[in-house]
């Protein structure tokens, strides 16, 4: 059916909330992209088999719901029976039957199944009542896990579209603007600059086009909110960018996505397909005046692109360089046209704001940093997934209440934000608010929200050197502090990691980094050497322990360490095949020996060996 | 007409005319490695940043690339200051660990005081610094027949696919355009070989002598509407030849008056 | 290597003539073909009326694109931080031994490629291999063989 | 410019002051530059032909520059070349048939006769006028 004017969405808003009412009941099955890899699809299949064995097959839509990502991605496949909110991790197919019977049509409760908590080992049946989810605000993950994520009139359902319809007829375009610059919305990709402000200036310039640009080129390697929100409500974020569209004026919208992302395009495409097809995007949108339309830019792979110039390069189909912004990309963007550049997370939150309200949003977080932030919690702690929580909370709440703490108990090192242009947090700092500002001072920056857990077994200097070796891999290669500085950055890091570095190359490192931050093009080379720079602020000890000592105290660097089998090995020969390089010999039983000459300290036998009999020094 | 302050100079400059070019009208010395002006300026080699500040900026600086920085009216450039002297010594002691070959390279560091990189030297590294020169005048001038191909440290100059590049009309643009003399070309026995594609030279139907290749008087003779005959000779042939037309009007003028 | 380019003109026909679509185009053509055959690029070329020089420089500027046939499963470590830290180094080093060829190379019985990625965006599984399609998460140096023999 | 530049070989002696003129006027840091314009024998006894640019209405060595570094000066009517943007691509010394744009070998530039930005040296040296910079009017009414 076609969408042509309010009464129509309300129409089908009441319908999808009748039949939510008629079948309270549920099975919500979370087809994330980690939940799928754990073998979500077959779940889905054996559940709707199930439903057909139960004569349910006519309300299996009703009844099976294919959601997106809770972000608790490390125990999927995840299954949610409602309404007594059931939380089952690790379902096989095999339990689908048992579930069906006891849990969907009786109230009983697979306790096998159930979530175990990590600190005591207790079993949690409800999803609100896991720690993990429990601290938790969403607003920007609102419809993740809850509705099926390619259906329209599900999203229809939770009140979308109707932050669109209020702006449409209810509110200008400056009354939209100023509502979002009032709520304090910033940047969720990086930057952090007022959305709402950058929405002004766009508006403000005379042109003969204008246009929007939802960046979902999650390049930063250790974050996927931008994924996980594409993939499982694709119709918030296609919202929020009509509502930023009708606000600057702009007629046409390009979605960036990597192409890493097929589930996300997938979604994507059928979400604007579907729009298309009722009328919520193309010409006179509701009956209004406001005609708009979505294209999809695939990504091809290269972080630079993630820079708002040469993303926009990247979606006219060209190199992916950036250029040198003395004139914004907001004033003269795509094709040279006044283009507003927002990510995923910062678009899929306007919708909530028009409908609740500024006050509302700014009420939450801090002063300078409202509303919430969407984290990828991950690394080595406990609870690893994707959580929204709201700005200000500390570091610490985050790591050790949400993710229940390091892994094995080991003791916590640092923690990593804001990706290759972020740094390295230590644990003295753990107790900072973390919001815009507050990270940036400390040196290190949002980013696109990614929080890398590290323990003692990690080490330093070898995160400073992959994260260069990232970017002189992602450098585009234009202009040369970030092409070659980083470069020479990566090779004096490379000798220190090899026992080779003197203690002069932390101020060649030091003054090198500063004229590559002065120097370069654009944000990759001027907040390239942030990791290494944070690491050398926090972390020196180490730096002088590599340099000095000759030693790598986490155990990493293959050249700093050695291998050996202590008298515990119970002989049980697991490490023997699992050495590519037939460096260890022993018989059954018998304590085995790492001919050094032959280890390459590539860690395979340390990691196989159930009984700790591995040393490491 | 706006007025900026250059080394505690007043200079009058036109709105939004790039700094650099203000900045050489005043006869200041400073380096460039990417800079061409039949192309758009693209900021690549960062040599020729300076200090920039308005009193209205608070004691607060940026540094900014001069070719691509307009010129704003009250601006006060500084084109020496000490942080970008380090910078570009810097800069030129990164491109002499990449390029430690290179004649251009080396002369230009030592007027910045690099004798030696403190860098790892790069093995085999070859002469090309990636300015983009030849690049983009080869797209200027209608052909885009060579572009820059991969990314990053890998990052080369090349022709499509590695091969003889078609759209190559063999202008040698790219190769007495680069700063650091990097592509090769060779021009013999009336011949002309660059990029792997060979090219023929037109030689003077009087005298022999060659002046562009074959092709791409052809390519300006379509595309430009100049009659192909203009270059079946070479240019002093036809001065030779333009004395002679007027030599004879001015005979006949001679001998009609005598 | 012999191709049918026929498909080509399905893969054009799905997109306006323009520069616009060009990385969309080199996309289907990586998916149809596992690489992009110099033929395709000409031909690409032609179409959306694009210099050749510029389709090389997209071709060869981003990541997915790969101008070298491919092995018919791609084994994709990621190597996002996520999967840094918890050793997909060491899962890089066991394929790569195991398959006797470095990151970025092909079997020579052209069964399997190696390949090194940024993010893959599953960092909660970390760390992430991906065999072909599918995503392997949590991945056990003890996994490694049987992820090769996998069908 | 209501002025005009015009060349007549009846008085010529082939004394080749233009050229000097030329050649210091458009020196380049005291080095000489190659001159621009050149008299050439014109095949008759006694007849010398001062060669230099016609600056031609359509020209040719306008057409032939892909890079747009020449640009004819609208002021003096003279076809100039931008040394700053000329990417020595030879198209315009192939292109122009009167082989009056040359390429200078000592210093690898292109030259070409640009009336000196509005007073040719080389009129005011030429002892013999036959090289004269004059008002249109004058000249109008003289062959009027």
């Amino acid at each position: 059916m076609t969408i042509k004017n309010v009464k129509d969405l309300n129409k089908i808003r009441k319908t999808s909330l009748a039949t939510q009412k008629k079948h309270p009941k549920k099975v919500l099955v979370c087809c994330g992209t980690g939940c799928i890899a754990n073998g979500a699809l077959k779940i889905v299949d054996s559940v709707r088999d199930g439903l057909e064995k139960r004569n349910l097959k006519d309300v299996t839509v009703e009844i099976l719901k294919e959601t997106g990502c809770h972000g608790f991605c490390e125990l999927g496949p995840l299954v949610i029976i409602e309404p007594q909110e059931t939380f089952y991790t690790k379902v096989k197919p095999k339990h689908i039957e048992d579930i069906l019977d006891k849990s969907f049509l009786d109230n009983e409760v697979i306790e096998p199944l159930l979530f175990t908590n990590p600190v005591d080992g207790s079993k949690i049946t409800k999803y609100n009542d896991i720690s993990f989810f429990k601290h938790q605000q969403r607003i920007a993950l609102r419809n993740l896990g809850k509705i099926s994520a390619h259906d329209m009139n599900e999203y229809i359902g939770v009140d979308g579209y109707q932050a669109l319809a209020k702006v449409l007829f209810e509110m200008t375009p400056d009354e939209v603007i100023g509502e979002v610059t009032k709520s304090g919305l910033r940047g969720r990709g990086g930057g952090g600059f007022s959305a709402g402000r950058k929405w002004k200036i766009c508006k403000d310039i005379k042109a003969d086009k204008h246009y929007v640009i939802c960046n979902g080129d999650e390049g930063d390697p250790g974050a996927f909110m931008d994924r996980s929100i594409m993939e499982g409500d694709p119709h918030g974020v296609l919202e929020g960018m009509m509502i930023a569209a009708y606000a600057i004026g702009a007629k046409e919208g390009y979605i960036y996505v990597r192409d890493e992302y097929p589930l996300a395009v997938k979604h994507l495409e059928k979400a604007i397909l579907d729009c298309e097809r009722t009328g919520l995007l193309g010409e006179n949108i509701l009956g209004s005046d406001f005609s708009f339309t979505i294209k999809i830019a695939r990504g091809a792979g290269a972080f630079v692109c993630g820079e708002s110039s040469a993303l926009m390069k990247s979606v006219a189909g060209e190199v992916g360089e950036p250029r040198a912004k003395y004139v914004r990309s907001v004033v003269k963007g795509l094709y040279d046209e006044p283009t507003v550049l927002n990510n995923v997370e910062t678009l899929v939150n306007v919708p909530t704001i028009i409908r609740k309200g500024a006050d509302w949003y700014s009420s939450i977080g801090t002063k300078k940093s409202t509303g919430t932030q969407v984290f990828s919690l991950v690394g080595k702690v406990r609870n690893t997934g994707l959580i929204e929580v709201p700005m200000g909370i500390t570091l610490r709440e985050i790591i050790f209440d949400i993710g229940g703490g390091i892994l094995d108990d080991r003791p916590f090192k640092a923690v990593q934000t804001g990706g290759p242009s972020g740094g390295c947090i230590p644990e003295s700092m753990l107790d900072l608010p973390v919001d815009f500002d507050s990270l940036t001072e400390v040196g290190s920056m949002m980013g696109s929200g990614g929080l890398i857990v590290m323990d003692d077994k990690t080490c330093i200097v070898d995160i400073a050197k992959y994260f260069l070796e990232f970017l002189v891999e992602e450098s585009c290669g234009k202009c040369t502090p970030c092409c070659e500085g980083l470069y020479q950055l990566l090779k004096i890091v490379e000798r220190i990691c090899a026992g080779k570095g003197v203690e002069a190359d932390i101020e060649k490192m030091e003054r090198l980094s500063e004229n590559i931050m002065l120097g370069s093009l654009c944000g990759l080379g001027k907040s390239g050497p942030n990791p290494l720079m944070s690491t050398l602020k926090y972390f020196k000890d180490e730096y002088i322990a590599h340099i000095k000592d000759k030693k790598c105290p986490a155990g990493v660097c293959p050249e700093l360490i050695t291998y050996e089998i202590l008298d515990n090995c119970t002989g049980c020969m697991a490490c023997i095949p699992a050495c590519g390089y037939d460096a260890i010999e022993g018989k059954k039983k018998e304590v085995h020996v790492i001919t050094q000459d032959k280890c390459t300290k590539c860690g395979a036998c340390y990691a196989v060996c159930n009984f700790d009999s591995i040393l490491v020094s | 007409m706006i007025h900026i302050t250059i080394n505690g100079k007043v200079v009058q400059a036109k709105d939004g005319e790039m700094l650099l070019t203000v900045i050489r009208r005043e006869q200041i010395d400073i380096p460039t490695l990417c800079h061409h002006e039949a192309v758009e300026p693209s900021g690549a080699c960062r040599l020729c940043m300076v200090e920039i500040t308005k009193p209205s900026w608070d004691g607060w600086c940026d540094y900014v690339t001069s070719c691509l920085y307009p010129a704003e009216d009250g601006l006060i450039v500084n084109t020496h200051a000490p942080k970008v002297n380090e910078l570009r010594s810097s800069i030129l002691d990164m491109f002499l660990a990449r390029h430690p070959k290179s004649p251009e390279i080396r002369q230009l560091a030592a007027e910045y005081g690099v004798m030696k990189t403190q860098f790892e030297e790069v093995v085999d590294g070859d002469n090309c610094i990636l300015c983009g020169i030849c690049t983009r005048i080869c797209d200027t001038m209608g052909f885009k027949a060579i572009s820059m191909v991969g990314r990053g440290h890998g990052k080369e100059v090349a022709p499509p696919l590695n091969m003889a590049p078609a759209a190559c009309v063999g202008c040698l643009s790219c190769a007495k355009n680069c700063p650091t003399n990097y592509i090769e070309y060779n021009m013999k026995n009336g011949g002309l070989t660059i990029w792997k594609k060979d090219f023929e030279m037109i030689a003077c139907t009087e005298c022999g002598a060659t002046t562009i290749t074959k092709e791409f008087a052809e390519y300006l003779s379509v595309n430009r509407d100049i009659p192909f005959d203009y270059f079946e000779k070479c240019d002093a042939c036809h001065r030779k030849e333009l004395a002679g037309t007027m030599g004879r009007i001015a005979n006949w003028d001679r001998e009609a008056r005598s | 290597m012999k191709h049918n380019f026929d498909n080509l003109n399905l893969i054009f026909d799905k997109y306006p003539k323009t520069q616009e679509s060009l990385i969309a185009v080199l996309q289907d053509i990586q998916k149809e073909y596992q690489y992009l055959p110099c033929e395709a690029l000409e031909q690409t070329s032609e179409v959306l009326d694009v210099p050749l020089s510029k389709v090389f420089s997209v071709s060869t500027f981003y990541n997915s694109f790969s101008l070298t046939a491919k092995g018919d499963k791609v084994i994709k470590i990621c190597t996002g931080t996520a999967c840094h830290i918890r050793g997909a180094k060491l899962l890089q080093d066991q394929l790569e031994n195991h398959l006797s060829i470095k990151a970025g190379e092909t079997t020579e019985d052209m069964k399997f490629t190696l390949e090194v990625v940024a993010c893959v965006g599953a960092c909660a599984m970390a760390p992430v291999v991906v065999v072909g399609e599918k995503y392997h998460g949590s991945v056990k140096v003890s996994k490694v063989k049987k992820l090769v023999k996998a069908k | 410019m209501n002025k005009r530049f015009i060349v007549k070989p009846e008085l010529c002696t082939g004394c080749r002051s233009c050229e000097l003129a030329c050649s210091f006027t458009h020196a380049i840091d005291g080095v000489r530059s190659l001159t621009r314009i050149n008299p050439i024998d014109g095949g008759f006894k006694d007849l010398w032909v001062p060669v230099t640019c016609l600056q031609c209405d359509d020209a040719a060595c306008i057409k032939s520059c892909l890079v747009n570094a020449l640009k004819r000066n609208p002021v003096t009517g003279a076809v100039e070349l931008n040394h700053e943007v000329c990417v020595n691509c030879m198209a315009c010394v192939a292109a122009c048939p009167f082989g009056c744009a040359i390429l200078d070998t000592q210093t690898n530039l292109i030259v070409k006769c640009d009336l000196c930005g509005g007073d040719p040296a080389c009129a005011h040296f030429c002892p013999t006028k036959a090289l004269v910079w004059e008002l249109i009017k004058k000249a109008v009414k003289k062959t009027g």
